[in-house]
């Protein structure tokens, strides 16, 4: 519910809030008596739950598009890469922007076509209205949309079992939740690292952000202070995340 | 017998606001579902295949064949299971055994939705992608998970309808020299089918209702099926999957799924309770 | 005299242990109507059930004993049930046609027995209808529902349906308990006319009906066989002091 | 060749016993499968304490604690109307277009998926009445779920009590009530307890309408204007954003053995019911 | 003869517009013992039930004439129905012990009645279960539940509740219907005790029970009181041809 006095709400993406999480409870510990309390909903669902005094804070994972970027304000925490995975056993290392987005579209089907083995292509996506999907879209698709055809999955756990069990399977997630029994495919030939997102050279990024509508309440922005610290920031870094600057 | 009478008006008014919970929870669905269905159009809201709300397209004749062909198979799973177990409960098994096994088909009326949904993706859907090809995440895979979901629900009920057959038809026909098994196939099946019926709706009202457990194994992809073995996404998964995010027109058209949804199943249930009426109206004849 | 059609000697039929019928012995004869009366409980259904072994539905069903059947123990493990309950026919104290017209309850029986020849069927069923004084009364309906027919027509078909197997044994269990005097007069005379093809056991709770409508009578008595002989003998100069009691209302 | 009744009945009679033991084998297989991967990891401090990180370590207790007051909450409020409505339908009127009415509103109303629920408690509860994503919103839109339920097993209960009892009662010289009360309900409580137990275990296994109406915080509710996230939704999220598959399955065990408990009493008290009514 | 103390005048009980009871006129006088017999469905339950109005329960329920109890009509507006069903203490053909202990059957009709005390309950127990023969089998186990006795005793124990109550009128519907020859007697037995504090009207089917425990007889007919006179004179010299039909076992 609506928090106040010592208590701040954040509500949205399900990518932000693990991290979230974590940050909550680094800072109750540091702020005895301070209470945070974070819900997933997805990136809009964050918005709108600022927009309606749900949350304090809304997370969100995605770019704002020019309207809400008026609405609110934006407070950008760190950045995320975003990683094309493959099963284990797929031989395809790297692909291009180009190719990635003719498999997710379903122009090609077979794995060979790419230079991996003979097989079918399962392209897995998120639902849609997912920040992950539409920075996905933004940075990949363009005006083209993703197959219909390709199965959905409504979270980065998911995509990742999906993508675990299925040698057919190509999925994006998050980069800082990939792991190692799943394989991320170098983009445009960078791979996906921490550094090479640093250095610009891996381009899938986006941003992970809060919003809030005018100023935050001075709970909510004690916690954003904490967030944007050189402690929170270390702490998102451990879990795989870029720092914001 | 004043008071009596007080009383009796007290306990309508609790008895009417209880039932009112259905009309307020139409009133809410219809008001956020309807508009964009008439701003949309009702043919291209339900004949169209093209799903994709941030273009603006609101077609859910994808979500409507998946919802179908999960169902249909839950339907087929659940009647062949349910007939058997309701069958060999009230006439062939020992009533001592009848009355172990009854609370275990209970026990799996309980167990959450989510507990199979995560089962069937982690033992069944790998079983189905080895054995048969495809992603696993599948109609088949659906139509499994839900008809042992939905068993219960016949089983019961199909019980109770092979009960109410009253005894003296199954001696009369055994009287005659019929065996046990003649018995139910001419006679049992035959008084009960009406019941028998009016589970099976429901069954299938419970199957197309079912959310989370077909999100984890149905694939929820965007296309019309075209085998068993494809990915469909049903009425349920697309409103429990995108309602998070959902604004605006997207969101109303969410509602509008709903709305689909609740008709559908409003439909089945007054199906089912007509059959099961005249049933019961015969039998008062009889 | 002929030889009985059914021989029972030290019959005993036990629900959950518990005795319903005890050490029985009784023989029914070919063409004797044979009546069966006792107050509530003392065993009268649970013998007539046994007689078609149809208390086998009955998990808590137990016995000892024999019944024969033309010299053959019915309990035997070889006997072809479904075939012995077709030749001895039971009629039920309340009407119980099954929910289907009048020509297919006739002939469901039949069916069953693998009899398919609509010439047979026909045949068999007028012929039957005809036992039970119902031809008449039917024969231009016969592919209503059977339930439509007042309750003594369905007591007559429910015989009919029975005697479409042309049993060896007729046995009726308080077959108009639930009917007006009228439509008792039409079975018992039905029963006259049909002791000329089979026997037949008729478990009644009305003593007059009993003295009316049979050529012996035995006394039932909480499971007791208490005295059997023939008819007249048995209502005016009984040999027991208990169905003296019985007979002039003392108990039951 | 006609194949003979007695064989088709054996082979009709086999593959329907086959049939049945499928279905139990699948039984036994679910709760095995949950009860031996999570059982292991339920261990006191997992129950006591609070999750960290999302719930890749530490214990379970917020959404214990949230489960049983979000379902707890759902049949406070449901039971009473529900067995009043049932006492009105059973006691206090005859068959009728009202009791019609009243029952195909029961009926319909069961048979509304829970998503449905979920939608209709987030804009009403949630978002009109401005509950938000609450304990408070949550349980309301499961005592709804759950209160065709309660109607049906309570009138169930409440016919089964025989008809001469009340004849009886009213024979020496009692009201209307004075018979419900001390006759009707005192011998149908058994039975309606069942009703009432049922759907306590209905709401805690509910996913999808709680994960839209009382959220999914991870912390210890204050109040019931708190979101607070159940035992069901915990499980699914930890499963499904595969965060911990060892907590995943220690949470589903959890859950698995309080439907377990629920369905044993469920039974226990229908056997002391049918004791006592004699059906 | 004292002034009656229940007047039945030109009284119709009708269930869903068709007549049960047909414009009846009968009195029951104190310290009597009236026995209703006629076969079935002639209206004897009908009438019990409307003397206590439990016929109000049916809402097909209609009715006309009058049913004076000490001079007022008891279906009067101002009349306490409650209080009413406890001056006119009802038994069942089947025993009908309320699910709870003994002690519990038996003060129920007194707590109703907003008695609480407990020494005035437990006297007026004693008392009412003395008068049903009861006492010395379950003083020792009043507080077990009252299923445990036998079907005899819990017709007693049906009695003795109504006695507890201390009514003017017991009215009994075949209370020995499914009871042996014993428990039949003791019933028997204490109808003749009680009829020194109350009138007592006895519905049976079994005319025998009629002859030996009642004064008077009333003999019903589909609906209509075909005669009604002291038993002695109903059993040897009816002065209805349907009486004497129905008596020598006509039909029924
Ligand atoms: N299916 C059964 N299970 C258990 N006990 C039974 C069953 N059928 C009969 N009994 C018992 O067996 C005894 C004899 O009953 P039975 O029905 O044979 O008597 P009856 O002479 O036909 O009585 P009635 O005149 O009431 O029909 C009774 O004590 C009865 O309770
Ligand atoms: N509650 C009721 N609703 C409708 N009709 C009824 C009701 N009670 C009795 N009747 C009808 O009233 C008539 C008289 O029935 P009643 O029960 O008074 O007869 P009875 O003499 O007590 O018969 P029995 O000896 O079978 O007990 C019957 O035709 C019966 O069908
Ligand atoms: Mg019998
Ligand atoms: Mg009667």
């Amino acid at each position: 519910g609506k928090a106040s006095g010592r208590s701040v709400s954040l509500l949205g993406s399900t990518s932000i809030q693990p991290f979230a999480e974590v940050l909550a409870e680094q800072y109750t510990k540091k702020n005895p008596g301070h209470f945070v309390e974070v819900q997933g909903g997805g990136s809009t669902a964050g918005l709108q739950a600022v927009d309606n005094g749900l949350a304090d804070i809304g997370m969100c994972s995605r770019e704002l598009t020019a309207e809400e970027t008026r609405q609110f304000t934006r407070i950008l925490i760190a950045r995320d890469g975003l990683a094309i995975v493959v099963n284990a056993d797929n031989r395809v290392a790297k692909l291009s922007i180009e190719k990635i987005r003719a498999l997710f579209a379903g122009r090609l089907t077979n794995w060979r076509e790419v230079g991996g083995q003979d097989g079918p292509v399962r392209p897995i996506t998120r639902e849609e209205g997912s920040g992950t999907r539409e920075s996905f879209v933004r940075l990949v698709m363009g005006k083209e949309r993703i197959s219909r055809r390709a199965l959905t999955q409504e979270s980065n756990g998911a995509v990742k079992e999906l993508v675990k069990g299925d040698p057919a399977a190509i999925g994006y997630m998050s980069l800082g939740l990939v792991g190692k029994e799943i394989g991320a495919v170098a983009v445009e030939g960078a791979q996906p690292t921490t550094d090479n997102v640093l250095a610009g050279r891996y381009t899938l990024v986006r941003p992970l952000l809060f919003v809030s509508k005018g100023a935050a309440s001075p709970a909510a922005q004690s916690f954003v202070d904490f967030v944007l610290s050189p402690a929170g920031q270390r702490l998102l870094e451990k879990e795989g995340l870029v720092r914001a600057r | 017998m004043k008071r009596d009478r007080l009383i009796g008006a007290v306990l309508l008014v609790v008895a009417l606001s209880a039932i009112s919970g259905l009309a307020l929870i139409a009133a809410f669905i219809f008001r956020e579902g309807v508009p964009i269905i008439l701003r949309v159009g009702a043919g291209q809201f339900f004949l169209s295949t093209d799903w994709e709300p941030s273009l603006g397209h609101f077609g859910i004749l994808s979500m409507l064949g998946g919802s179908l062909a999960v169902t249909l198979g839950a339907a087929v799973i659940g009647i062949v299971f349910s007939l058997g177990l309701a069958i060999v409960l009230t006439q062939f098994a020992p009533p001592g055994l009848a009355a172990a096994l009854k609370p275990a088909i209970e026990l799996l009326a309980g167990i959450p939705s989510v507990v199979y949904g995560f089962v069937g993706v982690v033992t069944l859907v790998p079983l189905i992608r080895h054995a048969l090809g495809g992603p696993g995440l599948s109609v088949l895979a659906a139509s499994i998970v839900l008809g042992i979901m939905i068993l219960p629900t016949i089983t019961s009920i199909a019980i109770d309808a092979l009960q109410a057959v009253p005894r003296s038809y199954v001696e009369g026909s055994i009287a005659l020299g019929a065996t046990r098994w003649q018995t139910v196939t001419m006679v049992l099946l035959r008084a009960a089918r009406s019941g028998i019926v009016a589970a099976v709706i429901l069954g299938m009202g419970r199957a197309i209702g079912e959310t989370m457990a077909v999100i984890m194994v149905a694939g929820n992809a965007l296309a019309l099926p075209h085998s068993l073995l494809d990915p469909v996404r049903t009425l349920t998964s697309n409103i429990a999957l995108e309602m998070g995010y959902a604004s605006g027109d997207h969101r109303q058209a969410l509602f509008a799924t709903g709305v689909t949804l609740f008709v559908i199943i409003t439909l089945l249930n007054t199906a089912a309770l007509a059959v099961s009426r005249r049933r019961a109206g015969r039998r008062r004849v009889g | 005299m002929q030889a009985p059609r059914i021989v029972v000697q030290g019959f005993t039929a036990c629900f959950d242990g518990k005795p319903a019928v005890k050490n029985l012995d009784l023989e029914i004869f070919p063409n004797e109507r044979l009546a069966i009366i006792g107050p509530a409980s003392s065993g009268k259904t649970t013998f007539l059930r046994s007689l078609n072994r149809l208390n086998d539905l009955d998990h808590g069903f137990t016995h000892s004993g024999k019944i024969l059947h033309d010299g053959k123990d019915i309990y035997d493990a070889d006997v072809d049930v479904a075939e012995l309950r077709r030749k001895i026919g039971m009629v039920y104290a309340v009407p119980v046609p099954l929910p289907w017209s009048i020509y297919d309850n006739l002939v469901y029986g039949l069916r069953l027995a693998g009899i398919r020849d609509r010439t047979t069927l026909d045949e068999r069923v007028e012929k039957a209808l005809g036992y039970a004084v119902l031809w008449d009364e039917v024969k231009d309906r016969l592919h209503e529902p059977a339930n439509v027919l007042s309750g003594g027509q369905q007591q007559r078909l429910c015989i009919a349906r029975v005697l479409v197997l042309e049993p060896d044994v007729l046995i009726l269990d308080e077959p108009c308990s639930g009917l007006d005097p009228i439509s008792t007069g039409k079975i018992e005379d039905a029963l006259v006319a049909l002791k000329e093809r089979t026997s037949i056991v008729l478990v009644t709770n009305n003593t007059k009906q009993a003295a009316r409508a049979s050529d012996r009578t035995a006394f039932f008595l909480l499971g007791d066989l208490v005295e059997v002989g023939p008819t007249a003998q048995l209502f005016t100069k009984p040999t027991q002091k208990k169905t003296n009691d019985y007979l002039v209302g003392q108990f039951g | 060749m006609r194949v003979s009744p007695a064989t088709s009945q054996r082979v009709a009679v086999g593959f329907m016993w086959a049939l049945a033991a499928i279905t139990f084998a699948v039984l036994v297989f679910i709760l095995a499968f949950i009860l031996a991967h999570g059982l292991p990891h339920v261990t006191w401090s997992f129950l006591t304490q609070s999750p960290t990180s999302m719930g890749r370590e530490g214990g379970i207790f917020p959404m214990i604690l949230g489960t049983i007051l979000v379902a707890g909450l759902a049949v406070l409020v449901a039971a009473p109307i529900g067995v009043a409505t049932a006492v009105y339908l059973t006691e206090y009127t005859r068959e009728g277009r009202l009791t019609a009415v009243i029952r195909f509103g029961a009926d319909c109303l069961a048979g509304v998926p829970s998503i449905i629920f979920g939608l209709f408690g987030f804009v009403f509860f949630a978002i009109a009445l401005g509950m938000g994503l609450s304990v408070l919103s949550g349980s309301l839109t499961l005592a709804l779920m759950v209160l065709p339920t309660i109607i049906r097993t309570s009138e169930e209960a409440i016919r089964a009590v025989p008809y001469a009892y009340r004849e009886v009662s009213f024979g020496l010289g009692s009201t209307r009530w004075q018979t419900v009360i001390h006759v009707v309900l005192r011998s149908a409580i058994p039975g309606i307890s069942t009703g009432i137990v049922l759907s306590l275990g209905r709401s805690i296994s509910e996913t999808a309408a709680v994960m839209l109406t009382a959220g999914s915080a991870l912390r210890l509710p204050r109040s019931l204007f708190d979101s607070s996230r159940t035992l069901a939704l915990h499980f699914y999220i930890l499963a499904r954003e595969g965060i911990s598959m060892t907590n995943a399955y220690a949470t589903a065990s959890v859950l698995i053995i309080a439907i377990l408990a629920l369905n044993v009493l469920s039974y226990w008290l229908m056997r002391r019911f049918v004791a006592k009514v004699g059906r």
